[in-house]
């Protein structure tokens, strides 16, 4: 895919603006380093990495075995030294392996022993590319549920870079996803020169008064594309990206609400403890005198990610749900 | 162990061998013809290991396959039918299409635990069907794969670790294929032979030329019985290659060339033949007849394959629970007595004596001879046993042993 | 603590009620095991298998090395052949380092190879005993958040008899979380034979009809003191005591809530992701119009959980918190 | 090695296992008096293995302590009010109340990380800093301990796999005190000699007698120097025994009387003091002297932990982030020229080339040879290479080898 140059700055895929934000923040600071399963001779499963070890040398682009307790715990000793490594899941979905690692030694040192553990967590997630049960994950919710971390999860090749870069330069552990259906089909245009996305904070996509749509990552495009159906119709929604579900930027979802009084929330996630809880609860506990209608929430099914892409397409939300269920909110 | 093979086994490993094959073969068209959901993995070049290992359970053991043993799965009776309908997604698959690849089971009639993608996991789950059958009087055995790469994951270590506290009767086979993903074992494994990972456990172990496949099936068979007959879990490192990339998508440019070459003229159908051959067990012949077998068969399997729809979408919502009376079919089999394990014969004294474990023995007598070790001293002491400290120093062990002692308190003063 | 004989039954502690439910399975059903560390010969790091051994032998109570994931690995091949394991946490803090086992190989089994796991993963959970951010646990939602588990937390001791009776007996792999608080401090009355609780009910602990105060395990017993307190100033609060999350049992939230008008989740788990949010969401979507004030919520706070007395009483919710929020909620 | 140890050294050694008993002796009192808040962990016999482990580093290295290790932070100069307030949950406390016992940690100055409860999660993160560390250019060598019970955790193994694969300088102390809570070591690690773990990983490893601090102190000392040296990491099995129960509350009633009264009989310090007594370099004077001096060292330091207030309740809701710009002071302290790790004299060819692990050397040169293995044969073949298939037997290995060959296809054919 050939990067573009435009007025003031390039055109550029998803992936590459997770490339991109890497390789600058490793240039910047010799400090960062990288490792993960197959991140250097091969680039990474993906090809995020590519080229960083040519560039980078072997000590800063790591190769580990299939460990990904010890690819966490290695991460969060080396930042304790003073650097700020970047570890890869080769999948998101292998974060459960480490999941003691990161909930009780990474989360919770900054607290309990003033310890802080600059390093990043990142790695391919989402479904859409029949990746079934256990290519598929959504997992943010079980590190939103824990105190300690931040969760980014972008939709956009700007955000992804400038929200990389941030989490790099962060000085708390950050869980970065990067949905894969988004890798190579969405494209957009960065800066030139070096910028960051704070984190933490939302963004308004769409400007709309009728409702109010939240989401995220995959999602994002799915209820962009649900609102241009939407104003044909005269439904004029808005659309708020999150990008960090933690700290969750309730200042945007709350100034949005009280002007639209509508809320619909879409989320990949399975639907049971996804944040759109969270945000009911947000909602009704300070904004509860401004809602017209109910909360209502567009999500995947309660089950595994199914494999066969029947099955797969009937568990994922999409712009038609999304619609319908705009639709019947704005009648309240 | 059996020092020979019939005629019938030695033809059996071949056919399974070239249906692993032509299984494989079939499923890289059906790639091409964008056919497969997903990726597809191949185990070209180490059939003999899949085959070879399996032929050597009998029909009540179980087994749970990783990627890159379809040929395990044929051998232990799944149609090859199946096989391709999991990686095409259909709806008359094992699983209907919720899960793809070797992912299935068969838990009442085959015995097969399906894997999941979390290399490793599979090792305590059958260390545990292998317990589970103990305890029901089965004499079964358990067996799986795992990879050079699996063997670095945490679960591994767990699993193995826990099965051979236990003297679980499982087998598992380390396929060494030199390379985990893009990654050269070398760089995973700081060892030579992954097979000294049993030392961490007191297992048994052996290593085997994973491409020569009657020497993968003698030794696993002996392995298989010695597991059976109590002796606790063996490691097997079968050492072969991986002679595509991890998966269809990978070209595997990071392979050196000339290692490649090697093993393409190791190519383990093609020894086993020229052994058949020379041993005059199989003739040109023969050959044709095993491929026209194979070719109808699997002409009609993927005929099967390909007509059967996808599933309903719909499906996706059903069967998160096992719910219904008959949602749970799987009745514990004993084939020991009951009484055995149900008081007042199961009443130990839950002490930890001085002779040995418990009461030395599990509750179910000679039957099930459950624990670790012999039942002697339990009173450990350090090597150095009664001796004056200062002199017993350190033992500098490992490959690089150090001549200096560390007896530092019989050591000369500074001053 | 002797246990005193009542007309219907016997007094007994939380914890002797696991105890009777474990024994009397195990009595009932040989394919009913135990496993977990310290199980055996000590009886279990509280004492809750205390005697299993003697009566049960070594084959059915098993002493694991320390390896959470060997121990659910092992439980779900257990179960695979026939057996109905209970596998123990020593702390349930450590089942997170079953995580991956736990969440892609047991909960997932049934929905793609449709391989039923009848298994028991239990330990003690929760605060207020000084345990610090180690052995303090509230893992619920990460599991709530799972497809394919069931996941009990009572408060009683017929419950909690009754519902591990009935945890044994399910087909499905269920998480079953016991207050540690609760274990010696809680007597109640259980029948002297045999029963069981159904999982996926929820109970009314008190009826009343100013506000509905949902909670389970310890903070049950919190609700309660609240809701007395309230009484006296003439508000009559309903507690519902959830015992099973998952699934959840919607049905007895919303017909009290449609009566009451106004609802207080009350948990011990941190705020964010907690079930709060998920009760919220359902509030939204199901009882949008029958709600006259905003749902509350007293949590505890998003923080690890800290050792020092008197931090871990401010990060826990306590009686006082209920009982003010409950005022505040009762004014709308 | 140093064979001999000054006087100092070996005073230095009393001091401190004197010292670490003391101290635990105190917060059994305080526990008693209720001042104590949660658990108390008790080494109580096993002093001379956190001593003289500790004893063998150099200031600017790292360690992470376990439930057991009061001594080894001691050693590293941690004072013992901190070790009282930690356990009474003060204000004053490293961790001002948020944690308890020994959980608490210093990167700046005293380069100790905290553990948390979690057996085992120390060793990657020690793994880690010590990569860091060359990376950095510190020599520096990073430790920890684990239990024997702990070494069945899966990041025992994730951890020291790669610690091995990456050649880290690190040190692991196995403290093997033959329980683990109330299971005896036999019944969770299937292996006589705790130490043979290491054959799973390639790395040396020594077994010392944990009661003598002296052997303690010397054979960590050398595996220290070689770690440093860049051998990669060593596992220490050091042989004792857990006098106490696993903590206050348990009195450990499952411990065969016998394997007790044989342990008492060998307490470390006992036998450490007739042995300076009997080569002159304590006397009672001495002994007494050091008695006084720990007295009152601690009389003092109890008083002011005693003194402390407790953390105010709004204390609980800060810190879950660091925040501002001071909350993160640690730099990297770069002690070679950052160049070799910045393009371009960083940059290497991505291949694994045939002679050995990428360019053969990392991009820093002598400087940090960072990767595990000889650099001479990448091309790996089974030990059977080039012979005729069916010759290759495989070879029953572990401990109980049997004597039938595996080979198979040279068998006779049964017609
Ligand atoms: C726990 C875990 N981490 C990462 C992966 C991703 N992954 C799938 S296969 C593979 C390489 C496996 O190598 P090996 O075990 O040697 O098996 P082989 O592919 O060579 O048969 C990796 C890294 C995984 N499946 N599971
Ligand atoms: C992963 C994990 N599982 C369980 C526990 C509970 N636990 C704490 S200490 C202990 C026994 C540890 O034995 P060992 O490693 O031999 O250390 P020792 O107490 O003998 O020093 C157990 C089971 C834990 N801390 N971590
Ligand atoms: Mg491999
Ligand atoms: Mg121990």
């Amino acid at each position: 895919m050939p990067d573009n140059k435009t007025e003031n700055g390039t055109q550029i895929t998803f992936l590459e603006a997770i490339k991109q934000a890497m390789f600058e923040e490793m240039e910047r600071d010799p400090a960062v380093v990288l490792l993960g399963e197959d991140v250097g001779v091969y680039g990474g499963a993906f090809k995020t990495s590519e080229g960083l070890l040519e560039r980078f040398g072997w000590e800063r682009v790591i190769d580990t075995p299939i460990s990904e307790s010890a690819i966490i715990g290695a991460a969060c000793g080396m930042s304790y030294a003073g650097l700020r490594p970047i570890a890869e899941l080769q999948f998101i979905d292998f974060i459960v392996c480490a999941f003691n690692q990161i909930t009780n030694f990474v989360a919770k040192g900054h607290y309990l022993w003033n310890a802080p553990a600059p390093m990043v967590m990142r790695g391919p997630s989402g479904g859409f590319v029949h990746g079934g049960p256990f290519h598929s994950a959504n997992p943010e919710m079980y590190f939103v549920h824990t105190p300690g971390l931040k969760v980014i999860y972008p939709s956009t090749p700007y955000d992804a870079k400038g929200l990389l870069k941030a989490a790099v330069r962060d000085n708390n552990p950050v869980l970065f996803f990067e949905h894969k259906f988004l890798y190579r089909r969405i494209k957009g245009e960065v800066p030139t020169g070096d910028y960051t996305v704070p984190i933490g904070k939302a963004i308004v996509r769409r400007e709309g008064k009728h409702l109010t749509i939240i989401s995220y990552a995959a999602m994002m495009h799915t209820s962009l594309e649900a609102a241009d159906a939407l104003a044909k119709e005269g439904i004029e929604a808005e659309v708020i990206d999150l990008r960090t579900l933690l700290p969750l930027d309730e200042e945007t979802i709350l100034q949005s609400v009280r002007k639209t009084n509508r809320c619909l929330v879409v989320h990949e996630d399975t639907k049971t403890g996804g944040i759109a809880g969270e945000i009911a609860a947000i909602l009704s506990e300070k904004a509860f005198s401004d809602l017209d209608g109910p909360l209502m929430r567009v999500t995947a099914l309660d089950t595994p990610v199914p494999y066969s892409p029947p099955l797969e397409e009937y568990f994922l939300p999409n712009a038609k749900k999304v619609f319908d269920a705009a639709k019947e909110l704005a009648r309240y | 162990m059996k020092k020979e093979l019939t005629r019938q086994q030695y033809l059996d490993l071949y056919y399974y061998m070239r249906l692993n094959r032509a299984v494989e073969d079939t499923m890289v068209k059906l790639f091409r013809q964008n056919k497969i959901v997903g990726g597809l993995y191949s185990s070209l070049g180490q059939e003999a290991i899949s085959v070879g290992s399996a032929y050597a359970l009998e029909k009540k053991d179980w087994l749970a396959p990783m990627i890159r043993n379809i040929g395990a799965l044929l051998v232990k009776g799944v149609p090859p039918r199946d096989v391709f309908m999991q990686h095409m997604a259909k709806y008359d698959s094992p699983t209907k299409g919720k899960d793809g690849t070797s992912h299935f089971g068969d838990l009442e009639n085959l015995h097969i635990v399906s894997p999941i993608s979390m290399l490793g996991d599979l090792i305590p789950v059958m260390a545990g069907v292998a317990m589970a059958g103990r305890y029901l009087g089965q004499k079964i055995v358990t067996m799986t794969w795992i990879g050079d790469g699996g063997s670095s994951t945490g679960v591994f270590h767990e699993g193995l670790n826990f099965a051979a506290t236990q003297k679980a009767p499982f087998v598992l086979i380390l396929e060494n294929n030199l390379w985990a993903y893009s990654t050269p074992v070398k760089r995973q494994v700081p060892i030579e032979n992954l097979a000294d990972r049993a030392k961490a456990y007191g297992i048994s172990s052996y290593i085997v030329d994973g491409n020569d496949v009657v020497a993968v099936y003698c030794t696993t068979k002996e392995a298989v019985e010695r597991a059976r007959a109590g002796e606790g879990p063996i490691l097997i490192e079968a050492k072969s290659f991986r002679r595509l990339g991890h998966a269809q998508h990978d070209p595997a440019e990071y392979v050196p060339k000339e290692m490649r070459a090697y093993w393409e003229g190791r190519d383990p159908i093609e020894l086993y033949e020229k052994f058949l051959m020379g041993e005059k067990l199989l003739d040109a012949k023969g050959k044709k007849a095993v491929e026209e077998k194979i070719n109808t068969l699997l002409d009609r399997e993927r005929e099967f394959a390909e007509n059967s729809p996808m599933p309903p979408p719909e499906f996706a919502s059903t069967g998160v629970y096992c719910t219904g009376d008959d949602c749970h079919k799987i009745q514990p089999r004993w084939e020991r007595p009951i009484a055995e394990v149900t008081p007042p014969k199961s009443s130990v004294k839950a002490v930890w004596t001085v002779e040995g474990f418990g009461s030395g023995k599990s509750s179910g007598g000679a039957n099930a001879p459950i624990h670790f070790g012999d039942t002697k001293n339990t009173i450990e002491i350090p090597a150095s046993n009664g001796k004056v400290p200062g002199k017993n120093g350190a033992k500098p062990r490992g490959k690089k042993p150090v001549k200096v002692g560390a007896a530092g308190t019989t050591g000369k003063v500074k001053r």
